[in-house]
């Protein structure tokens, strides 16, 4: 079992980036760990209330990573920029599973790696 | 079990540089992919999103790759073919995924 | 505001900017709306597309479904990125550098999403 | 007395594209009327509760553009997409005076507008 | 009104165009820019944010421009110093829109 | 992961990625860090940045407070942009091409943001 990190820096919908992460964080999970870091637009990701018509739901499809054990940080400095706020990690307009941290958490998880994903358009 | 064997099968020396592109071929980070993968020794190059466009370009032809892995969904939503020579999985991101992770390949993604 | 140069550089299905401009394209057809597909703008040009196992909608039918909407793709972005030998959308008109900027002068905006 | 109508697609922080806006809507308000279209990423531009440490706070000088005159629309679809749901054009999670409306309402704003600049990265 | 009448005093012909430009010199939108100014009569260029990247350009002496307005603080953040005929002033963005809304001009944002 | 080489290929100041970047960095310096600058990323070794007046943080600031951070531009980028005649920042260290490549071969990883 090895350690799989990915690097977000767009938010939803705006590009492939965050599907693309998720189809190889799926794909990861099955034998691997996996770290997703939401960095400048990626913090809107987690956002509650997505409601896309044409697209798939990428909160979603977020939340069912977390649940199936992805461990998924936010940047705080981008999050609190773009009106996320967080008490304890928790933010009350994410989706479950998905915390506001701390810019070391990307350090701490590049350290544990053995690889490095970053995805941005 | 059988993909990883292939892996290894392609290695000349004991290291694989896999690439991931998802960028279009006249971007600086494509242009930045393929300056790597010329200097690779032994390379794989897996093409999602934008990155599908390479297949388009000649110069991928000379560049010493030992295998082009293209994203199907990928290649149909835009109208790129695939070339004789491409991979076109089913399960393009566990393929991704098994050969990034090995412990004998380097990843790089753009 | 009579006439709009909508201005695509940016690649198809990668982002949105596609989907978007061709959107904006569609509720302006009551201006003279042209599309003028340069850069990577032009990959939209591409024929066959095929979207639903990507699970997007489909943009080329986008252009079909708006035969009000005039589009252009830019001839040096096409050669350069080697799409004179593939198949291309009908629906889109091959112009010149020259043309190209011609029309795109000759609305009374330019607009690049 | 003319109309300028400006057309964002990016979102607050991550270019220099929403606070040009502003600098620009702001001159042309003085002799001119003004429409902003938030478009794509742009419509996570009034979100409330915006907290930048070292940046100006983009959504209050919206805000203020908003309440000095200008009309500021966003796109339904794609603030639908990010989880911006709206009652009668009126949004709980956006700042006051912004309103999510209707696509068409680019295609008007363009139609009566004099000039037209669309700024993105 | 002093600045109206400089507007007007650079035409040849009727129209102006005023290019707003925020885009670093090697991206396709400056490139699209440049290219409609070369084949503009009568142009003036206002450079904001990225687009200040312009001033070290060579290839920017040879265009047919009437005047070429700097943004002081992009220019300030970025360490680029302006040249000689490059116009600095202190109320840009007024400018630019004066400029932008004249009737006799069109405006063209990249 | 013992050493990163993030790559900038974006200009600074006219989106966020030069600074998130710089942060990134900074919080990644127990392990060896290399910041590249490659493409329009080069322009941040413009000597005499001042961002008061625009309100944001001075990013050639971020480079000299992490001195652990090995800062390098790419040589042939630097060049077609006209930065040769410029005075840059000191802490730049300019290389070329192959030196480039070399270095982001050399990480654990290259990250472009």
């Amino acid at each position: 079992m090895a350690t799989l990190t990915i690097i977000l820096t767009d938010g939803p919908y705006i590009s492939e980036c965050a599907e693309m992460a998720v189809k190889i964080a799926k794909a990861a999970l099955v034998h691997h760990r996996v770290n997703i870091f939401l960095y400048l637009d990626a913090v809107h990701i987690p956002k509650g209330g997505q409601n896309p018509v044409h697209f798939v739901n990428i909160g979603r499809l977020f939340e069912e990573l977390a649940s199936n054990g992805a461990t998924i940080r936010a940047c705080p400095r981008c999050a609190a920029a773009r009106g996320y706020q967080a008490a304890e990690g928790v933010c009350q307009e994410y989706l479950p599973g998905i915390r506001i941290t701390s810019l070391y958490d990307l350090a701490e998880m590049l350290k544990e790696s053995d690889k490095v994903i970053a995805l941005s358009r | 079990m059988e993909h990883n064997r292939q892996l290894h099968s392609d290695a000349k020396g004991s290291r694989v540089d896999i690439f991931l592109l998802t960028k279009s071929p006249f971007s600086e980070r494509a242009r930045f992919c393929m300056r790597l993968i010329s200097r690779s020794e032994n390379a794989v190059l897996y093409l999602a999103g934008d990155g599908v466009y390479m297949l388009l370009e000649e110069a991928l032809e000379n560049l010493p790759l030992n295998r082009i892995v293209a994203c199907q969904e990928d290649l149909e939503a835009r109208g790129v073919q695939a070339k004789d020579k491409t991979v076109v999985p089913v399960d393009f991101y566990e393929r991704l995924v098994e050969d990034a992770m090995n412990e004998e390949s380097k990843l790089y993604a753009f | 505001m009579r006439s709009v140069f909508y201005m695509l550089d940016a690649a198809p299905y990668g982002s949105e900017k596609a989907y978007g401009l061709l959107n904006a394209a569609a509720v302006s057809i009551k201006m003279n709306v042209i599309v003028g597909l340069y850069a990577d703008g032009v990959y939209l040009a591409l024929a066959g597309q095929d979207s639903r196992a990507l699970g997007v909608p489909n943009l080329s039918d986008i252009i079909y479904a708006y035969p009000e909407m005039r589009v252009i793709a830019h001839e040096p972005s096409l050669a350069k990125r080697g799409l004179f030998s593939q198949s291309l959308i009908e629906r889109v008109e091959l112009v010149d550098d020259e043309k190209f900027i011609e029309e795109a002068v000759a609305s009374d905006s330019v607009i690049a999403l």
